[in-house]
């Protein structure tokens, strides 16, 4: 239903030539344009950074938000309006580092939003400093040597998994078809649902860029994973090592947030209305006889 | 009529039950109640109490000496010894060991009765509400007449035995109690009163947000706010209402940002330390435009402070809070009626203007209690501001115009995008770096001031425009201050009170005209620093005279005006 | 080297009578009195909460800091003064609530401290609202039926792990040998040492009570659990089900914090100078000739 | 001399290199500089420039218009062009397609000459330069001493071949640029200044706490205060100083906290919305008397606002963050130089007073550079306040003192129990709810202000008191107002500056004496709603009877100051 033409820019695009958030933007376009559900009901919310950006990018419903709190955000506006498609575009800064606990939160109420996490092992926008998912020993602004950053790394596909998300995957900004499939499949699942997007930032990172993630990522749906298993997924989130798993680590069904609040039996809760006169019944109860 | 009944103990012994069922005898025989609750931060045991004070006039404050004291433990006997007052009379159980006996003491068979009478110690609640209206010679058909209800009422399983046992220990008490108490209601019929809902500050609050059309709040637990919040969950069910604890303040605030560009009308409630850690969002609140009301009950900072005290600390800092500039409304309410209106007045303003709304609550005001006449909801409008029509096309979110409120629109309608930013942004809510739209976008924010001026309540002013001296007051001290105006004015002074309850932007007309015509003023504040004094001069180079300063946590009493004016040689 | 009353609380004890915290209490007492650490090299750090009170309850050094932030006022501490041993007391809501970004962000730093969880399922001091580790439709005024607590809840011994805490284990506030014994190898522990520990509150929490517990703990170390083993460890703490596991879960050797952050070579960086000399030097090397 | 030099191209074009190295051609031959950076929130692209302002006589902010400018864009040739003043030129590469040219504008081979010469469009940078100092006049031979200089520092690797570069393309344009530049420096030799030391405003600052014996760092990146802790992180191994780029802000300043508890002096770096994160830790600073120095880099807000820009916004903010009441410092460097000072002086207030101490600094300080002497740290005095001796047993870290202040100790002593706690406490650090010690407890912090406010520095008067006009200023504009008094005399109007760096608690003395005795006074701000003038209101009653604000995110200059008070007919 959506058009590519619909999608177009609103604002020239910003990046760096080669960043990987082209590719991310790109997927994302197709997706939507690829889906059923008409440009109105999307709406995307993000944080502050590089990543930040792509509600500018991008001609949908918007939040550009504060950094870290994209997800909180999503989560009130999913509430209010549990018809609208609300999707988080977020960096690894924000939603693993200054959010960490949003995400974490979000995971176990089983939000049904979909949170694209643009991973790129630094602060982009603030100039190249470690980030959550930056390796031990990354040598940045903030972390020269010796030793680099002096701390293990933040597993977003493990986290997301301990934490209760019931979509979980890891896709490539390089991997346009399989990036498509997975967020189509995030948007449209019922539930949290995560996909960690390694996202080459060709101006800092100099470690993980387009060529290393080339030589290392491998398919776990070609490896025969099944996304059902939520021990192998985290087996295999967990299991270190040179090469980078990636695609569907897991799914399920739960209850979502939505189905444990009180929110209106049909229609929105921005649409509803208090009844007046229940409440005046409520306080004529309340009064002593 | 003006007593004050105490009823001191540990956390967890029932000293709210008494209290309540003690309102509710004189509510329920047409008196006027106020009743403030004195406890720890604890959970169980320390030295707590509940004040219930009874009047044939309204009133909206507390007092500092006591009438007639139910003491549940040792210490309960013996620390608020000093504020009973002459013709006072202590009531207590007489299991608890006390020897240095006075006329005022009454050791009472509370426990032994409710135990033979009603066959449970836990009726002792029943007992000490006997003896109690006992002491002060209630008339006992009047209190027979309640006691079933208040019973009932209160949930207790067993009516008919703790009235029983009430009655009884009336009776006991008649025999036995040989001390002198200086009231004897034994006259007295109902009393003047119709008012019959009883609700704290708190309950009044939520029930005014429901009132307004709140359908989503969300929350991190902290005293003195979390009643507040409690009260809109407990009835979430049946209103459909959206509500939800969050894993800390900064989501909550974030969440309700988040359903309000969603078209619905949210609310947070915390205190201070959660206020602090909200800061950021309610500078995007600020920056998006996005109408949000957070209901701030204060109590003694800093930081954690005194967690279930009371003070007015916060209100430089919400009229000031996160970077930047950009309007926002602070509004302080001044009774537990009040604070059903306010709630409403902020939905309305946050809608109107498009900005964070704080209201001021403290701890005080947010545990009272009082009766008041039932609440006609059907006088509450719902004022949404302005709504994009069907002819803003392309919509601009952030649509400059002459007033600086552009029509609001929400995500979900075809043909039509909504964009926020926290970022400066374009009319259409993109971001730029663009001087001139900054400009523009900051002079927007300037224009919308005047309006929400002028679209708050005036200053409210008790007495003569005339009088020599001008206290003034601002949010939950009304009741106290206006009391000490009358004890003042009854000892021939001529003093009135300038009461704020719309604090920021402020209005400054009346209070330039009563300050200048005043030959003394003074401000009169639960804080250390007077606050909202600094405010006024801020706002019109106008200082006050004096400064009366309570923060000790405990609320102000008019008394405790009256004796510090005297005291300082201003009255 | 620390008897009793060297310990002996500076207040009196404020919590509700059959209190779990009473048991956690004691344990640290006597966890104390059995190690050979003198007593003023000991700091305790406390978030706010019954559990937040501790440091009032022992003679120790001690900062009773915010909701939610001992574990970074710890950290803080630790750094300046490695020589401390540094011990915090926090709460479920506290760590896992308002604090879960900084708990799973120092295990990842392994900074060498020792977080001990009153793990109750309650806002104990803010009257019994559920915390994060409320089991799914728990009841209390936050979240009344229908549903009761609508989300799932946090599982701290899995975050610690999937985290990299470096000492992993889970205690009972009834078994005093064994959780004494877990504190002291926490307390000694070179790197983030966290015992997560099952606290009755007898006065808000019906469902997590001292029976409850009694008759669903077993102590993984007699199951024959090997603390090495980090998926074990995992698929333990997540294998759900009936019975409770606690004991040690997980042990490991990693480099802490302090190891890579540029701290003096000896002596704390408390008392540590900045070379005057060597600041002009810099100065003269920063101009132009 | 009062040269403008401007560069203006995309970010990562290599902006920042040409006006480095333009800046060291000026510093080494004897110069005053002021370089300015203005950039968009982006990391490549868009239209960035420096302004190297050069001049004989120290200037201390940049000038609104261009005397030449090197564009290294066709945008960065169109753009600044209005600001271009007669006489001006404009340097771009002939590559550019640009048609409309006009006398001022010299399309000249930089990329080709740093090919042919050089072997590599790299040296672009090195052509420009030269071109630049060619249009100029720059003599040949003062530039031949640089630049050698001017590329081996900059880390070119092959400096030869750059100088190279830069020399031919300095003949190319003697040959080819036929326009008319309004500067001619043939005749100038070296410069009156032994200034050396180019610094930012941010490097001051980091060099200034090393210099304070700062020993731990925390803090999470924020814009325009990322590059003054990236500055103490870049020394931290030489000096042993603990720095930890932490999870966000809140961890940040507990972090700093807590080593502060345990006897390091420490500090946290961020701007406006990470203060904002801060605040509930501000107040732990606060109630628990735990030294601790903030640096608050302010850039445009509300919320997100314009990361890069700058602003003077967040001062009531400052001063009134956190719920509840305690004693702070707030202080605003004026200068380069005096973030330096600042950031010592900062140190010592707080260990002084054992206070939060808030250093407001903006991104046009933070990111502003300019030649210095050379500074002498020996001078540096750490004074670490009262400090608990031997006798001080039982240790009461909250002593009750006469000047508010109880000695402070750490832990890690044997025989010592160190108590911190930011709920209320006894002066053992432990609980109460004891309502006469709450009191104590706020009487001790209201003690330290007075001493506070004595310990800070008297605002400065630049000109005479009798001055008919005077304009109120405070932290990094007091160059641009200071340049405007001098533009105002020089046209015969009596004027002077009040200029304050120390904010808060506000001394007031001087301040009364010149608004009073002045008959036109103007607070010029670098924000919307004149902060600092309404600070002053609340402090003194006095109002200013104008004011400038300057809020599109630029910074300010003497002429707008000058164009904005002859516009208001104030001037
Ligand atoms: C509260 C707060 N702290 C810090 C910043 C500064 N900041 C802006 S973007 C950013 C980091 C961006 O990193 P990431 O989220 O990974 O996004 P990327 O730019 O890499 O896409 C930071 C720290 C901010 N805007 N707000
Ligand atoms: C920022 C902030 N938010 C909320 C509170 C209120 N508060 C005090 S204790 C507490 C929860 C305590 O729960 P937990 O950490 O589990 O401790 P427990 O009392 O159960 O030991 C809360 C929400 C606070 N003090 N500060
Ligand atoms: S800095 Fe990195 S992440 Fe940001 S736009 Fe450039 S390449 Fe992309
Ligand atoms: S409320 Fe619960 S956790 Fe707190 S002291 Fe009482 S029993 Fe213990
Ligand atoms: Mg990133
Ligand atoms: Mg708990």
């Amino acid at each position: 239903m959506i058009t590519q033409s619909d999608l177009s820019p609103p604002q020239p695009v910003t990046w760096c030539k080669g960043c990987g958030n082209f590719g991310i933007l790109a997927a994302l376009r197709k997706a939507l344009v690829g889906m059923d559900t008409p440009q109105h009901k999307y709406v995307l919310v993000s944080g502050i950074g590089c990543s930040g950006k792509v509600p500018h990018y991008i001609n949908l419903n918007s939040f550009h938000t504060l950094h870290g709190r994209p997800i909180p955000v999503a989560t009130g506006i999913k509430m209010a309006r549990p018809d609208l498609k609300v999707i988080v575009h977020t960096g690894d800064g924000d939603c693993l580092g200054e959010g960490l606990g949003h995400f974490v939160h979000a995971a176990r109420r089983n939000v049904d939003i979909a949170v694209f996490i643009h991973n790129n092992g630094v602060n982009g926008l603030t100039k190249g400093q470690f980030s959550p998912t930056a390796p031990r020993g990354y040598v940045s602004g903030t972390s020269p040597p010796p030793p680099g950053a002096p701390m293990e790394p933040v597993n977003p596909v493990a986290l997301a998994l301990i934490s209760g998300a019931t979509y979980v995957a890891r896709g490539f900004a390089g991997h346009q078809a399989s990036l498509v499939r997975l967020m189509q499949d995030a948007i449209t699942h019922r539930g949290f649902a995560v996909v960690d997007i390694l996202q080459p930032c060709v101006t800092w990172n100099r470690v993980l860029t387009w060529s290393f993630y080339n030589g290392h990522i491998f398919d776990i749906g070609e490896d025969g994973h099944d996304p059902s298993d939520h021990s192998a997924a985290l087996r295999l989130a967990t299991a270190g090592g040179d090469r980078i798993p990636v695609g569907l680590f897991y799914r399920s069904d739960a209850p979502t947030l939505a189905d444990g609040l009180s929110l209106p039996e049909s229609g929105a809760l921005a649409d509803h209305v208090n009844d007046l006169g229940l409440l005046q019944q409520v306080l004529r109860d309340m009064q002593l006889e | 009529m003006d007593i004050s009944f105490n009823i001191g103990g540990m956390a967890g012994q029932g000293i709210d039950t008494i209290g309540d069922m003690l309102t509710q005898v004189f509510v329920r025989t047409g008196f006027y109640t106020f009743t403030v609750k004195d406890f720890e931060s604890r959970i169980r045991g320390g030295y707590n109490f509940t004040q219930v004070r009874v009047s044939d006039v309204p009133v909206h404050a507390p007092v500092d000496h006591m009438d007639v004291i139910v003491a549940l433990t040792h210490d309960a006997v013996v620390g608020p010894r000093p504020r009973l007052v002459d013709g006072g009379v202590i009531i207590f159980d007489d299991t608890i060991a006390f020897d240095d006996l006075e006329p005022c003491h009454f050791p009472a068979p509370l426990s032994r009765t409710a135990k033979e009478v009603g066959g449970s110690v836990r009726m002792t609640n029943a007992a000490a509400l006997g003896a109690l209206l006992s002491v002060v010679r209630f008339p006992v058909d009047l209190a027979e007449e309640v006691l079933g209800h208040v019973f009932a009422r209160k949930g207790e399983e067993v009516v008919e035995k703790n009235v029983l046992v009430a009655k009884r220990m009336y009776e006991v008490t008649q025999e036995r109690f040989s001390g002198e108490c200086r009231h004897d209601l034994s006259t007295v019929r109902c009393g003047p009163s119709t008012d019959r809902l009883v609700l704290t500050g708190n309950q009044a609050l939520a029930l005014g947000a429901i009132a307004a059309n709140v359908k989503w709040v969300s929350a991190y637990p902290m005293s003195p706010s979390t009643s507040a919040f409690q009260e809109v969950v407990a009835r979430a069910h049946e209103f459909r209402i959206g509500t939800l604890q969050t894993e800390d303040e900064i989501a909550a605030l974030c969440m309700a940002i988040g359903a309000s560009y969603a078209g619905a009308r949210t609310m947070v409630t915390t205190s201070g330390g959660g206020f602090s850690l909200m800061v950021e969002a309610l500078g995007l609140a600020g920056m998006t435009e996005t109408p949000v009301v957070i209901y701030n009950a204060q109590r003694p900072g800093p930081s954690t402070g005194l967690p279930t005290r009371t003070e007015q600390s916060d209100l430089l800092f919400s009229v000031f809070a996160s970077q930047g500039e950009f309007p926002r409304v602070v509004l302080a309410p001044r009774s537990i009626r009040d604070a059903f209106d306010t709630a409403v007045r902020a939905f309305n303003l946050a809608d109107r203007f498009q900005v964070p709304v704080v209201i001021l609550g403290d701890q005080f005001l947010a545990d009272s209690s009082m009766a008041l006449p039932l609440i006609d909801v059907s006088t509450v409008r719902v004022d949404r501001g302005v709504l994009a029509g069907d002819d803003d096309t392309p919509y601009l979110r952030y649509r400059l115009t002459d007033d600086g409120v552009s029509p609001r629109a929400f995500p979900g309608e075809p043909g039509r995008v909504v964009v926020a930013s926290g970022n400066t942004h374009l009319e259409d809510g993109h971001i730029t770096e663009d001087p001139a739209i900054r400009d523009a976008m900051a002079e927007k924010f300037l224009k919308k001031v005047p309006a929400i001026r002028d679209a708050l309540r005036p200053p409210e002013l008790y007495g003569s425009e005339d009088a020599d001296m001008v206290l003034v007051s601002w949010g939950s001290t009304w009741g106290a201050v206006r009391e000490a105006v009358d004890l003042l004015r009854a000892g021939g002074q001529s003093v009135c009170q300038l009461h704020f309850t719309d604090l920021y932007p402020l209005r400054t007309a009346l209070l330039r005209e009563v300050l200048s015509g005043a030959s003394v003023s003074v401000s009169i504040e639960q804080n250390a620093t007077s606050q909202f004094a600094a405010l006024v001069s801020m706002e019109t180079g106008l200082m006050c005279d004096h400064h009366l300063n309570k923060y000790d946590g405990r609320p102000m009493t008019a008394r405790w005006v009256v004796d510090r004016l005297q005291g300082a040689g201003i009255a």
